[in-house]
C-alpha cells in the first residue's frame, strides 16, 4: 500500500462541483495553500469543482489560499468561526453583497463538531452558545441543573489538510501550532488529502511520535518548503498571479 | 457428524476476502488466527482496541514487553509505520467507520444480522469489551463461528435468544461449513462444503437460506 | 471626563489577581496585555486556543515563526514546558473546566454576569471565534474594560442589548475606574480610584452596585 | 510550579472514602501498580479509604495492582468493560458474592465517556449498545435515520495514572500502549495524580511529544523501575506479600 500522490493536479482531481470540504489551518499556520491553488487551478482550467462548502476556522486573508479560493468565486457556503483577518476583505465583500452563505459556529464547538464527524457522535452537549443567537433553533437539555445546546457531527467528502512529514501509509506529524485543526478535519473526511513537507519511509515517523494514524489518510503528497500566508500576504502575493 | 472446517481453517477463509492495504479489527481468541492466513501480495493493517495500528506478530516466547500487547493481552511486534493512540481516538476510528473489516466470534446470528457474542446469560460475570463498539462501526462485520453448537443446535438462527451485541450489524458469515451472507434480512448462500448438499446445509441451519445461484466450493487448504 | 486607567493599567491589575501556576487564557487584543505584568515570583501559564500551552512572550520583530502563533494570529515564543495539541483538545481544556482564568474583554457586561463582546449588531460579518468557549469554560471569568463607552454610555448595565457570549458567565469586572464582582446576580463594588466617590461612579454604571463595605483604593503604577 | 511529589504515601493521601478513583492501565500495560499498592497501604494502616467506585477498563488479574485492591475489600463498585483476566478469581467470587457493584461499559463507550468528563461535554449519542441489554433506561435518539444511544460523562475525584516520562510542569509521555486510557483519565478528574519511569526537566520532552499537557495533572511521582502486572503474576506474586 502506497498513499503518495504523483501531483498536486491528481491530489484534488476528484473534488465534485457542490462537495463540502474541510481545510485545515488557523490563519495561516497550518493551511494547505498549495492543495487551495492546486484546486484554484483546475476551476479556472475546467470550471469545477464549484458551489463548494468549505469549513475552516477563519474565512482567508489577503488574496491567496482559502481568500483566493473565495475570490474565484468557487465557494458557495463557509463554516467557520472567526471571518475576521488582518485583511478580510475578499470574504467581507463577497458576504456583504450576499454572494456567500455564512454558518458562524464557536471554535470549540466546531473543533467538536467535526471531531464527532470522525469519531461516529452525530451530536453532543455543549454549555457553549446556550442562551445566545447562535443556539436559536437547536435543542436544549438540563444535565445535573445545567443547560446545555444539542450540537450535531460536521463531516466532509474531502479534507485538504497540511502536515510536516508524511510517511507512505498516511502516517503524519505536525509543526508547532500548525497542528491546530488538521488532525480533526483528517479524521471526519472520507477522502483526506495531505500536503507534506516531506515524504519518509515507513518507520521514521516513531510509533509514539505519530500524531494523524495512517487510518485518517487517503493521499498524501510532498510539496517541499510550501507557502506561508502571511509571508505571501507581506509579499502582496495574489493567485492566480494575474488579477481577473 | 459432518466433515467441517477446523478453525484454523474457518480463519484462513476469512483471511481471503480481506483487501490489500484493509484497515482490520480481529477479535479476541479464534478471529486472531485471520492474520496469520493473508494471501501472498496483500497486506492488511491490524487495529487493536487498546491503541495500536498496524502491529506485527507475536514475539517469540521470553521476548514479550507488556506494554505492547492486543486487546487479548497478547504480545505484539512493531512494524514499520506502527502508531500509538490512546483509547478515545482508537474508537473513534472504531465507531467514525474509518476499519474496512471486524471479524468476530458469535455464539448465534440472526438472519436479520443481529450478533449474540458476549454472554451467556445471567449466570456468570459478563464482560462486552469492545464488541458493541466494533459491530457498530466497521465497515463490514463477519462473524466466524461453527455452523452448530457443541449439542449441534444451530448458532445461524431467525431470532437470536442470547442477549444481543448489536442489531441488524453482520453481513456475512465465515462457518465451519459454508459461507453465507446476509443480505435484507435473510441468510443467502454463497459457498459450502462439496461434501454437503444444500438440504443438509438447511438441516443444520435455523432460518431458510436463500440460494439464488449455485453455491460455489468451499474449498479451503488442509492447515 | 474623570481621570481613568488607561487600557495597560487595566491589564496590570488584572494581572495582579493571578497566582502562581494558574493556567490562563487571554482574549485577543488588549487582554494579552495582561501577561506582561505578573507580579514577581509568580509564573501563570497561558492557553491559546489554537493548540499551545505555556508559551512564551512575542519574538524580536523579524523573528516570528507563522507557525507558531496565538489565537490573535500573532507571533510567540516556545519555553521550557511548552506542549502542542488539536483544537479538540485545546478546547477540551476549556470546556472541561480546566482553565483557571479567563479574560476577555466586553462590550456589556450586565449585573447577572450575562457578558456581550462578539457583535455589534446585523450590520458587518459577524465572527465570534473562541469567546463564546470560553466563558463557558474557565473557573474564573474575568472581563477587561473601559467602564463607559467612546460616547460615556454605562459598560456594566442592566440587562446586555447586544448579542449575548454567554449567559451569567462573568464574576469580576477591572473597569478604568473601578473593580467589580459580580455575586449574586448584582454588581459589587471592591475597588474604586480614589478621586471618585462611589456616587460618581454609581452614575457611571447601568444598574445599581452594592457596596458592601468600603471599597478599597484602586491604586496602579504609572505604565 | 513544582508538582512533584515526594513519596507514594503522599500521592495517595487525599483520598477519601466514597470517592471515585479512575484507574488507567488496560490489563497490565500502562497499570499504576506501586500507586494501586500505596493506597492498599493506606488502608491497611488506616481503614481509609474504603467504599470506592474504580473506574478501570477490566477489574484485575490475580493478587496484586487492582485485584488486590478489590481483594482488600476497599472497592464498593467496578465501572469497567471487561472484567475478565488470565485469573479473574478476586473480581470474580466478590460478584458472585454480591459484595461489589458492577457497572458494564462497552469500552469505547467508556472511553468516550471519560474523554466527554475531560472536556466539558455531559452527554453525547453513540450506535454502540442500540438494541442489547447495556442500553436499557438511556435515552434513544434517531438522526439520518439511524438510532443512537445517549450517553453521559464520567468523572472522577481522583485519577491514579502510569506514565513513561514527566516533568515538573506534569507533561507527560507514555511508553507504546500504556498509553490507552491513562490520558483520558488525566482530563476527567478533579485530582490526577500520577507516577512516571523518571522525572524530567521543563523542555526535556518536546513540544510535540507532549501526550498529557500538565494543565490535566495535579501530582507526578517518581517510580523507577515499575512492576509489570504480568512479571507479578507470572511469580505469583500477591500485595500485600503476607496473604490476609
Amino acid at each position: 500500500m502506497d498513499k503518495t500522490l504523483p501531483d498536486l493536479a491528481t491530489a484534488v482531481a476528484g473534488i465534485e462541483d457542490g462537495v463540502t470540504v474541510m481545510i485545515g489551518g488557523f490563519g495561516g499556520s497550518g493551511a494547505p495553500i498549495e492543495l487551495i491553488h492546486a484546486l484554484i487551478d483546475r476551476f479556472l482550467a475546467t470550471g469545477h469543482p464549484r458551489d463548494l462548502t468549505v469549513v475552516n476556522n477563519n474565512a482567508g486573508n489577503g488574496h491567496v489560499g482559502l481568500a483566493a479560493l473565495i475570490e474565484t468565486g468557487m465557494v458557495r457556503k463557509l463554516i467557520c468561526s472567526f471571518p475576521r483577518s488582518a485583511d478580510p476583505v475578499v470574504f467581507t465583500e463577497r458576504y456583504l453583497a450576499g454572494q456567500i452563505e455564512l454558518e458562524l459556529v464557536p471554535q470549540g464547538t466546531l473543533a467538536e463538531r467535526i471531531r464527532a464527524g470522525g469519531a461516529g457522535i452525530p451530536a453532543f452537549y455543549t454549555p457553549t452558545s446556550y442562551g445566545t443567537d447562535l443556539a436559536r433553533g437547536k435543542p436544549v437539555e438540563v444535565f445535573e441543573g445545567r443547560p446545555y445546546v444539542q450540537e450535531r457531527w460536521l463531516k466532509a467528502d474531502y479534507a485538504l489538510v497540511k502536515a510536516h512529514l508524511g510517511d507512505r501509509l498516511g502516517n503524519l506529524t505536525y509543526r508547532m501550532a500548525a497542528r491546530n485543526f488538521n488532525p480533526l478535519m483528517c479524521t471526519a473526511a472520507a477522502t483526506t488529502i495531505v500536503q507534506v513537507s516531506r515524504i519518509v519511509d515507513a518507520g521514521a515517523i516513531g510509533p509514539e511520535a505519530v500524531i494523524t494514524p495512517g487510518i485518517f489518510v487517503q493521499g498524501v503528497i510532498e510539496v517541499p518548503n510550501p507557502a506561508q500566508e502571511e509571508d505571501l500576504n507581506r509579499a502582496q502575493a495574489r493567485y492566480p498571479e494575474v488579477a481577473q | 457428524m459432518t466433515a467441517k472446517l477446523s478453525p484454523t481453517q474457518i480463519a484462513w477463509r476469512a483471511a481471503q476476502d480481506i483487501a490489500d492495504g484493509a484497515y482490520v479489527n480481529l477479535g479476541i481468541g479464534f478471529p486472531e488466527m485471520v492474520a496469520k492466513f493473508q494471501p501472498p501480495g496483500r497486506q492488511a493493517i491490524f487495529h487493536t482496541e487498546n491503541g495500536i495500528l498496524g502491529f506485527g506478530e507475536a514475539p517469540p516466547a521470553g521476548q514479550e514487553d507488556w506494554d505492547l500487547i492486543n486487546a487479548g493481552k497478547k504480545a505484539v511486534t512493531l512494524k514499520p509505520g506502527t502508531a500509538f493512540f490512546h483509547h478515545a481516538d482508537s474508537f473513534a476510528m472504531v465507531r467514525g467507520g474509518h476499519l474496512d473489516v471486524a471479524i468476530l466470534g458469535a455464539y448465534e446470528v440472526a438472519e436479520n444480522g443481529d450478533l449474540a457474542n458476549w454472554s451467556t446469560g445471567p449466570k456468570g460475570v459478563p464482560a462486552v469489551g469492545g464488541a458493541m463498539d466494533l459491530v457498530h462501526g466497521a465497515k463490514r462485520v463477519a462473524v466466524i463461528t461453527d455452523h452448530v453448537t457443541k449439542d449441534g443446535k444451530p448458532k445461524l438462527v431467525k431470532h437470536c435468544t442470547l442477549p444481543l451485541t448489536g442489531v441488524g450489524c453482520v453481513t456475512r458469515v465465515y462457518s465451519s461449513l459454508a459461507v453465507i451472507d446476509i443480505e435484507g434480512g435473510r441468510f443467502v448462500l454463497r459457498e459450502k462444503l462439496p461434501s454437503l448438499s444444500v438440504d443438509e446445509l438447511q438441516s443444520l441451519t435455523g432460518a431458510e437460506m436463500l440460494v439464488p445461484a449455485p453455491p460455489a466450493d468451499l474449498i479451503v487448504p488442509e492447515l
